[in-house]
């Protein structure tokens, strides 16, 4: 009996042959994520449990970037607590505003394929797309594993996703993401992971796996994973090692169940207020009046985001009264980004391109709304009252259908 | 009797021959410009209080989102819907995201001659192309929007004659702060600052809003430069013509005069919390700080970010420091991405924002904390201006505060 | 007028220490008034009873043309803030508000918070520790709108 | 074996940690400051009803979203005896483990219990409501364990040596 993606990582870093679904393991932790907004928290469970050093301080990775820039004063005491922890215990790795987390985890290659990796937020799951097993903890588990090094996991049964063919000119990743949360549910994958295969799977680039990885949270799931290839290896700046090429789904392994996709019947679509797996194709939406748009976020804030938002908006203005905020996922994003001329196109055309960071979609500043406001969005999620107050209407896309949306003053489906 | 130019906008303005000071005169507004920092309380007042409800001349209005932008809050964005709402309503020309304000005005309304109140007390920068703006608040805007007129008070002008020009290095935010820093913050009440002579010929407009937008830090109701031929270009290149082009007559009454010599103009600091606190800004070096600020409708145009980018090429921004960067409108940033400087910051390690007022305005962005320091090129240096009461703010050049950022205590350019 | 306590304010008092820029997008003027004076005196929201004086030295009120800044003090109940000079938006905001801004040379350094006072403003004088101090009186045209309640309810006046 | 009664709140489907404390909340300086902003974008008067010993009852999905563990903690302080759901999300459900919150899975109370009304738990066994039983299943050995430690915090201080 052969094993899954996430099956045959558990058994290696275990060292065990074979795991089953169900069973409870302690692994051993490659990496850690720590976000600004938990560290406080997490330096306090930390000493509250009588823990006196970092485990392994080379492992450990700390990212301010969902209070950059400072927006109220209390943002001031998570850097000043990150910048005194890491300080006292030799951690090198803090990254004071270069962008998100997520996009920085693997962008900056703190992960490699099959390593085991947590996070103190939810979209952990996006290291799936280098094919690495990670996900989202909370932060007195975080505290544990900066003491330990350890953390129990159950194995969890896997669902496979299968793609082939190849996708229309107008739809990108996002809108298969969504597809599949609206198919799955929000909860039709909790506690399991997702493993995507097949041929369109494999033409995708790192940045567009990222996307589906980041989202698989919002069925629920515990993680999503992709079999690295050399795309990845080229991503990582690594050369696959002997147990990394071999990391893909067994043909005789045990899934849960598999869906299989048609690339050609994908359209865009939008998740509608205030559900993510409220699933609606563009076109029935087509009309809507909009107040403002949305490009960034860890889910759809990479070059090729602002290159297609960009593609769409060349020559073009954004439609009076309408804002367009982009916020790019990373520094390294925003350089590239400028060189290739897309940020350029974009501020032309009207938008605002704010610092990277996680900006609007962690609701903190980044573009508030107010009641009756609706907003088109590319990133994850779409909660009551997670961009303004409870009458705020959030309505998530891909990049090139939030562009044409920004051009339009109102939801339309680009050609 | 002779009159300035800010008498004979004023007379134009009242429809007077002869206007001077100490006169309470009515005139006619040319434009009108009110910002996100109060523009919801007009509108309420709008609504609330006026018997009949009317916008004289929706054309003379000006609208700009630059304070909190993007919104940081649902309050915010109730502020900003609501000005939105109504500029769409009375067809008002409306800017969101584009830049601060002042800068706006400049780059496509401010025309010499015109008389502007603006909901914003460094509407002054407007004299740097000859034209009369001045700070008012909502009320006083509402009363302009309704009947398209208001009252002022004729000040009287003081002459500063501006000899030499400013050495390598020396910028003219220093000579600003230095004069602040000699008249005092109330140098200049009520009055308006002509600024004039050599001196002056070797400014260009940008410099020269430099100096007139921080006229407000010494009282002044305005501060004006004649609109020579630099200032006339400047204009005729962005496809607008002058209202009127004046200078003061050869009996013009002056109630003072000064001599600033450029050449003898050093780096200086306006030291926590008042802004004619002003120092030379060696006096201030080894000050340890959390925060650099380059932006703002003082220092935050093109010339300020070659100036601050020529600082930090090939160097990082201190491991301890946040440095914000941010340019005065959509127009300096995308002049700015062409040149390159916005890869230089990002390279050294900035934050790099849309256009708007930032750190400058300290309400929701860059905001910082409990004792912390920063050094800015912003208007105001006022105790907690930028976040905590107990924080402190340096002003300084676009090149102080770049070096400063890189060093991650104060320090001038030539001592990195 | 009526005799009031004095809260007395330094030189060169500018509008951000009167209402912090963070406050000023609240909704209206009663939500910012409890933030005022926060940065030197945070209980002065509390302490301040209708009636009562604020008093500063030199250019009062300088900075920002924030109309929020005499319009905390006038909702708080102050009847009126006397100093030795003012800067000129604050002063202008305050006359179009109606609340009434009298420049004194003499009074601000003869005072401490903490002192009863008593304006007269028809006869341009102020009293504290039983001294009368002469006021600097406003011209007719400021007058009038004073006396009209500000410049919106002077503008509706004209248009009955 | 454990047993307690509680007044009931119910709330629906896909009761995101959004909801239960919003983000622009999360970076206040303690759960104590955060807690009267609970539930604050669906049902701001929630959190002012709320008392000590209260039971939520929640359909599916509860606590689905982010990974933020201050979720838990103000259902705690809020004074939450216990969540009893259709289902719950994964991170959510460790986060309430690990900070000693009682959480337990039952399909059917949802659709029959009524806000206001006070059920009785028996913990490993049933709930009972309106004098009809629905039964509840037992959590498995390692969240036993921690639950018994008093918590992660409390598990890892005894590892550390320290006096619990």
């Amino acid at each position: 009996m052969g094993q899954t993606i996430v099956e045959k990582i558990i058994s290696r870093n275990i060292g065990a042959e074979k795991v089953e679904p169900g069973q409870i393991v302690t692994v051993k932790v490659d990496r850690v994520m720590l976000d600004d907004i938990m560290i406080p928290f997490i330096v306090d469970k930390f000493h509250e449990m009588g823990f006196c050093r970092v485990w392994d301080p080379d492992r450990v990775v700390l990212i301010y970037d969902h209070l950059v820039p400072s927006s109220q004063l209390d943002d001031i005491r998570h850097y000043k607590v990150g910048d005194e922890f890491a300080a006292k215990y030799g951690i090198e790795h803090v990254h004071r505003s270069d962008g998100i987390c997520h996009q920085l985890m693997t962008e900056a290659g703190y992960v490699k394929p099959g390593d085991v990796v947590f996070g103190t937020d939810s979209h952990t799951t996006t290291y799936g797309c280098v094919g690495a097993f990670s996900t989202g903890i909370g932060y007195t588990e975080m505290a544990a594993i900066l003491g330990t090094g350890t953390l129990w996991v159950k194995v969890p049964e896997t669902i496979r996703i299968h793609i082939s063919g190849t996708l229309p000119a107008n739809v990108m990743s996002k809108d298969m993401i969504l597809r599949i949360i609206g198919d799955l549910g929000a909860d039709g994958a909790t506690y399991r992971a997702l493993e995507f295969t097949g041929d369109t799977v494999e033409r995708m680039s790192v940045s567009s796996r990222m996307t589906m990885a980041n989202m698989a949270i919002e069925a629920g799931a515990k993680c999503a994973l992709f079999a690295p290839d050399e795309k990845t290896a080229q991503y990582c700046g690594v050369s696959l090692d002997g147990f990394q090429p071999g990391l893909a789904g067994d043909r005789d392994a045990a899934y849960l169940k598999t869906l299989t996709y048609r690339a050609e019947d994908f359209v865009p679509v939008m998740a509608c207020p205030s559900q993510v797996d409220k699933i609606r194709e563009v076109k029935d939406l087509a009309g809507l009046p909009i107040d403002q748009v949305f490009i960034g976020s860890c889910t759809n804030g990479r070059l090729e985001d602002l290159q297609a938002a960009a593609k769409v908006l060349e020559g073009k203005q954004v439609a009076p009264f309408v804002k367009l905020i982009v916020t790019p996922a990373s520094r390294k994003v925003y350089e590239e980004a400028s060189a290739c001329g897309a940020i350029g196109t974009l501020v032309k055309a009207g938008a605002m391109v704010t610092h990277p960071g996680c900006g609007l979609c962690c609701g903190r500043t980044g573009g508030i709304l107010w009641d009756g406001e609706r907003v088109v969005a590319t990133n994850n999620r779409n909660f009551l009252g997670r961009m303004g107050t409870s009458k705020v209407e959030i309505y998530l896309a891909s990049p090139a259908v939030a562009a044409a949306c920004a051009a339009a003053g109102a939801i339309v489906c680009p050609l | 009797m002779g009159m300035t130019i800010a008498e004979k906008i004023i007379a134009l303005a009242a429809g007077a021959d002869q206007v001077k000071a100490g006169d309470i005169h009515t005139v006619n507004l040319d434009r009108m410009m009110s910002n996100d920092g109060t523009t919801h309380l007009t509108v309420d007042m709008y609504h609330s209080k006026l018997n009949t409800p009317r916008v004289a001349d929706p054309k003379k209005v000006v609208f700009i989102v630059d304070h909190n932008v993007p919104s940081d809050s649902p309050k915010t964005a109730a502020a900003q819907k609501k000005m939105r709402d109504f500029a769409k309503e009375h067809g008002i020309d409306f800017w969101e995201g584009e830049g601060v304000c002042h800068q706006v005005m400049m780059e496509r309304y401010v025309c010499p001659g015109e008389l502007i109140f603006g909901a914003d007390s460094h509407t002054c920068t407007y004299g740097a192309l000859g034209a009369f703006g001045t700070g008012v608040g909502c009320t006083d805007l509402l009363y302009g929007m309704v009947t398209g007129s208001s009252w002022v008070l004729v000040p009287e002008t003081i002459k500063f004659n501006l000899t030499g020009s400013l050495p390598q290095g020396v910028y003219p935010r220093d000579l600003m702060l230095t004069i602040i820093g000699q008249i005092g913050a109330g140098g200049a009440s009520y009055q308006v600052m002509e600024f004039c002579g050599d001196g002056a010929k070797t400014l260009s407009v940008e410099d020269r809003m430099v100096l007139c937008n921080l006229a407000v830090e010494a009282g002044a109701k305005t501060a004006i430069f004649e609109p020579d031929e630099i200032a006339l270009k400047w204009l005729t290149d962005r496809g607008r013509r002058p209202k009127a082009v004046f200078k003061s007559d050869e009996d013009a009454r002056y109630v003072k005069e000064y001599t600033f010599d450029l050449d003898k103009i050093v780096p200086v600091a306006a030291r926590p919390d008042f802004v004619d606190d002003v120092v030379p800004a060696v006096q201030v070096c080894g000050v340890r700080i959390d925060e650099a600020f380059l932006g703002s409708c003082n220092n935050g145009r093109i010339d300020d970010l070659r100036v601050g980018a020529a600082v930090v090429k090939g160097r990082r921004i201190s491991d301890h420091v946040r440095f914000l960067v941010v340019p005065a409108s959509r127009q300096v940033y995308l002049q700015a991405l062409e040149e390159g400087l916005i890869d230089t910051f990002m390279e050294s390690g900035a934050i790099v924002m849309n256009p708007n007022c930032s750190v400058c305005w300290g309400s929701c962005q860059g905001v910082i904390g409990e004792n912390e320091v920063l050094i800015s090129t912003g208007t105001r240096n006022f105790k907690g201006r930028a976040g905590h009461p107990s924080s402190k703010v340096y002003l300084g050049s676009a090149a102080t505060v770049a070096a400063s950022a890189v060093k991650g205590e104060i320090c001038t350019a030539d001592m990195l | 007028m009526s005799v009031g306590k004095i809260f007395k304010f330094h030189n060169d008092l500018d509008t951000d220490q009167i209402i912090a820029s963070q406050y000023l997008l609240l909704p209206t003027i009663d939500e910012m008034k409890v933030h005022a004076f926060e940065s030197l005196d945070p209980e002065f929201p509390v302490k301040v009873k209708p009636g009562d004086f604020v008093v500063g030295g030199e250019n009062f009120g300088c900075g920002s043309s924030r109309e929020q800044a005499p319009g905390v003090l006038k909702a708080l109940g102050v009847q009126a803030v006397v100093a030795k000079s003012f800067a000129r938006i604050f002063y202008r905001n305050a006359i179009n508000i109606g609340l009434p801004v009298i420049v004194c040379r003499q009074l601000p350094d003869a005072v401490e918070t903490g002192d009863e006072m008593d304006l007269s403003l028809t006869d341009g004088t102020a009293t504290a520790g039983g001294e009368t101090f002469s006021c600097t009186k406003l011209p007719p045209y400021m007058k009038k709108i004073l006396s009209q309640g500000g410049l919106i309810a002077s503008l509706n006046r004209e248009e009955v | 074996m454990e047993q307690f009664t509680g007044k009931v709140w119910v709330l629906g489907d896909d009761i995101d940690t959004d909801i239960i404390i919003p983000t622009q909340y999360l970076a206040l300086k303690s759960i104590e400051d955060m807690k009267q902003y609970g539930f604050s974008p669906l049902r701001p008067e929630l959190a002012g009803k709320i008392e000590k010993g209260d039971i939520l009852v929640a359909g599916k999905n509860f606590g689905c979203g982010s990974s933020r563990e201050q979720a838990p903690e103000v259902l705690k302080a809020l004074g939450i005896r216990c969540i009893i759901a259709r289902s719950f999300a994964r991170i959510f459900f460790r986060n309430s483990i690990n900070n000693g919150l009682l959480l337990m899975e039952q399909p059917e109370l949802w659709d029959h219990v009524r806000e206001g009304e006070t059920i009785e738990v028996v913990v490993n066994s049933h709930v009972s409501s309106n004098g009809k039983q629905y039964p509840l299943t037992s959590l498995p050995d390692n969240l036993v364990e921690i639950i018994e430690a008093g918590g992660l915090v409390k598990a890892m201080q005894a590892r550390n040596g320290l006096a619990v």
